[in-house]
């Protein structure tokens, strides 16, 4: 296992502590916490946007807080979400009276978690609600399942709720938005290399040297098949097809678009992608409103990418190209 | 047989002792079917709930239990955090009042501790998660009327490997479908170690 | 070879293709040219501002297009100087007869490619002048060797550059701007595992388990010293020490930092890294006015990393601070 | 012997086959003092070049050289893009002027590739880049007064096995220091390929 660390135990506390010292201008940590909030926060008349889950996936969730996006972000260990009485902090942190809007992705220690700290509000007189994100096409979403994780989508659902937010809406009209961008949002992964969890050493998973996973999960669970590494052409495809699938596009609807990187891809690799999820949209007669290419929602070292499309209304559309300015993420 | 503070709290030193030394062991199980992460995410909550009580004392089950739920859910996280901690939590407001814990109250305590648990987790009996290993020993307590340390351990140890057989519903390993099968489910061998440990403090070990 | 390409001749024209369908707001492509330029250009009265290189180092060079940075970058094979004809067409493309500056990393192939097209360029009557951009502490720098490589810093010197360009600034003057901003930044890296060239398939070295390379180049050049791997802060330390040693700074000292991914690593140890060598500079008395930590200048999926300090005046401040907006950079 | 437009593109057609069939041994050199990508630079540069030249009538031997010179300059890249381009650029204007080209024509054409070379890489001989080669061919040339192909191919090879012993100043090699003596130079072992497809074009071969 090479990586640049010191204790494994440490890895989330100094990865916390160099983000801060990175952008002290934008984000503080709050004591005792591996909690990160907007310096300004809390923002009067403002819900306060938060979101957090294990870390290992920088910049998500960090990366994020900052103008347009997240009044804070909640790390917990590598791979695991953070408990309850963090997440409460970060709340408190940034109610301003307005409320807190929690942004979650659908697994389940993360709901846990985060449900908790929002009956924990909730009993401290803090108005609360969140969404859940579930993006990923390759998990089955039926009632007999935990239904479909929450993967890079999540990105794009912080940055329409923070811009939403950022305008001073209140949190009703905030869960409605979070619940149509959820709707409208979906995404699927593909894993050339695991990635290695700090702690224990070891790989997430293995592939063989000429396999690929198809649908992979962010913490490296399984997808929906193991096959052949193929060209950059052919994933593209792939993924594109599968999100495109679970979307009913017609031509001429406005997207956002996102080829994400895992970790340890070159953006080269990444930019061939998008050079061909590009073709494959522009023949659909898609209007692509706006594309992000880059290291959004990683795992680790992990080798791949991912490809998501958000359906846009003129709402969501507006909301999407407006100011967002933050460590990882920028409109 | 009734429950004091000592035996209590020499449960949760015998749990972390088997936590720690089992910690590559669960995470290993659940590198397999989940995400590796569970011996350190136990490790990590149960050193934490043995310093804590190390540097308290109690004066009554009730209380002891109060801190496990409060370290566990504060220092876990992921999933098993917040559903050990309800756990404990259920224990420790069902044997609230006093000192000793006679038979039927834990009993009753235990019965909240597995509602707790699936109200937090919305998981049944057989979906493969740490509610099978606590439904069964809940359901075996509620036929005896005294505690029996060898065959609490066995019931932990049955409901723990009969996991191995089953798919995964809820949890990540339900993203496995039919290749969790196969498989022991971590949470439920953390909970074989916390029901054993009970078991050891029951007969005297601490 | 795991990587998302398709035919390995193909990747550099695929790349800048995958570019320019992400950002067609921002960015063109020259028609058969491998060089990527603002959409606005030639903008009147604006000297055009021209970096480039081999490919593999993405974002460098097309993501530093946009606003207040780069005006064009032309893209060479991987690894490889682009040729003399697409710098002048770029060139040509950006000249709105206030002259054209080149940013050149200090290695013979570029030297003699841009400095080709700039002979070319002036044949055709365009004002054209470079800086050589010379960072990388790991090298000698005497009139026996070729000189310090050209790494990381190249990305500040672009920012500090685009700026003053983009306030409207002379030839001259940029050129002495660029001067100044190259005899300030300084840089060393550390690989701890190679790069994979797609055309070859082949590492460009070899390191062991538990080695690394201390003052890697970014394609693969050998640095100072192979040694056991070490802790995230032995690194940051060594790195800064090697880099601050090559500075004559003073405690109040205003600097700009960058932790610099070379590709595979993933950005929460950059973190790490980053808390390290922000406490070294503290405790030294520096004032550390902006810091950037990311995969800036990378060198295909080589893991490791970069430390950059750039030593500013109050001209560098106000340069540096002012507004970037390209697809790889934002101030 | 004259130097005839045939030949000249016969020599270049035998320069194209013996890259391409040592592409990927010359990248192997450049892997181990540089950045292994001279194979592949190469073999694009002189792909190129017969595409063009199959695809053009030359009434001159100089006119050959000059879209020689041109398509290398602008397909190699990297640092033997432009020297390699500037050398048959030399050679080019060196040339001018008539159909054949005579030796001693040649000769003073060799002297100002060198030139040029040295110009603009700054390299003197004994600094292990390709100049080894082109200036111990040129300065070979001139104590005979016609073409002897045999003799050219072993300066050729032996100037170019010379860089060997050689720690390289110039280039990416000069990074390695003492470390880059006991490998060859990449780009000196394509001169060598240059050289002898010139005996070889010589002698008749196409
Ligand atoms: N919905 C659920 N109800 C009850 N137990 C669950 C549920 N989901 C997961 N678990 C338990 O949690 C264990 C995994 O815990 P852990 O690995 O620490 O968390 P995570 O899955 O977040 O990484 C599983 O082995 C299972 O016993
Ligand atoms: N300054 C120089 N003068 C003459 N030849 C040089 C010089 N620098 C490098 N070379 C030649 O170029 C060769 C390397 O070419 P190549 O690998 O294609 O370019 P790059 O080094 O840019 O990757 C070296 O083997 C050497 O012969
Ligand atoms: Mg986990
Ligand atoms: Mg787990
Ligand atoms: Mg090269
Ligand atoms: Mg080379």
């Amino acid at each position: 296992m090479k990586k640049v660390i010191n204790k494994t135990n440490d890895v989330v506390t100094e990865m916390v502590d160099g983000v801060v010292a990175a952008y002290p201008h934008v984000i503080r940590r709050l004591p005792n916490t591996s909690a990160v909030v907007r310096t300004e926060a809390p923002i009067a008349n403002k819900v306060g946007i938060v979101s957090g889950g294990g870390s290992g996936h920088e910049p998500a969730h960090a990366g994020y807080v900052g103008k347009g996006m997240l009044d804070a972000a909640v790390a917990g260990e590598v791979f695991t979400a953070p408990t309850p009485d963090q997440i409460l902090e970060a709340m408190k942190a940034v109610d301003s009276g307005s409320g807190v809007f929690l942004i979650i992705k659908n697994y389940t220690g993360d709901i846990m978690n985060f449900e908790m700290a929002a009956e924990l509000a909730e009993a401290e007189g803090i108005k609360a609600d969140y969404i859940v994100v579930n993006d990923d096409v390759a998990v089955e979403d039926s009632s007999f399942t935990t239904g479909r994780r929450g993967i890079a989508g999540t990105v794009l659902v912080h940055k329409i709720i923070g811009a939403l937010a950022e305008n001073g809406a209140a949190l009703e009209e905030i869960k409605r938005v979070a619940e149509k961008t959820v709707a409208n949002v979906r995404s699927m992964g593909v894993a050339l290399s695991p990635s290695i969890m700090p702690g224990s050493g070891k790989a997430s998973f293995e592939l063989d040297e000429n396999e690929m996973e198809i649908g992979i999960g962010i913490h490296g669970e399984p997808g929906i098949e193991r096959k052949q590494l193929a060209t950059a052409d052919e994933l593209a495809e792939e993924l594109t097809q599968h999100v495109l699938g679970d979307l009913s596009l017609q031509e001429g609807d406005n997207i956002a678009v996102m080829v994400n990187g895992l970790g340890a891809t070159p953006e080269m690799e990444l930019y061939i992608v998008n050079r061909k999820v590009q073709d494959i949209l522009q023949k659909q007669g898609m209007e692509v409103v706006r594309t992000f290419v880059g290291d959004f929602m990683t795992s680790l070292e992990m080798a791949g990418c991912s490809v998501t499309i958000l359906k846009l209304d003129d709402e969501l559309t507006e909301l999407l190209q407006s100011e967002a300015s933050t460590p990882g993420f920028h409109v | 047989m009734v429950l004091h503070v000592e035996q209590v709290t020499a449960w949760m030193y015998q749990t972390n002792d088997k936590i720690q030394s089992n910690k590559d062991y669960l995470s290993s199980l659940d590198q397999a079917i989940g995400d590796g992460d569970h011996g350190i995410n136990m490790a990590r909550g149960f050193e934490a709930v043995v310093s804590t009580i190390a540097d308290t004392s109690y004066s009554t089950v009730s209380e002891v239990l109060q801190d496990v739920a409060k370290t566990l859910m504060s220092n876990v996280g992921g999933a098993s955090g917040p559903l050990f901690g309800t756990a404990f939590l259920k224990l420790s407001m069902g044997t609230k009042g006093t000192e000793e814990v006679d038979y039927s109250t834990f009993v009753e305590s235990m019965d909240q501790a597995v509602a707790g648990l699936q109200q937090r987790g919305k998981a049944e009996q057989g979906e493969k998660t740490m509610v099978d290993v606590w439904s069964s020993v809940a359901a075996y307590l509620h036929q005896q009327d005294d505690f029996h340390p060898k065959t609490l351990r066995k019931i932990a140890s049955s409901s723990m490997e009969e996991t191995k057989g089953m798919i995964a519903t809820k949890g990540r390993a339900s993203y496995l479908k039919e290749r969790s099968k196969g498989h022991l489910d971590p949470g439920s061998v953390s909970s074989y170690y916390i029901f054993t440990s009970l078991a050891d403090s029951l007969e005297g070990k601490e």
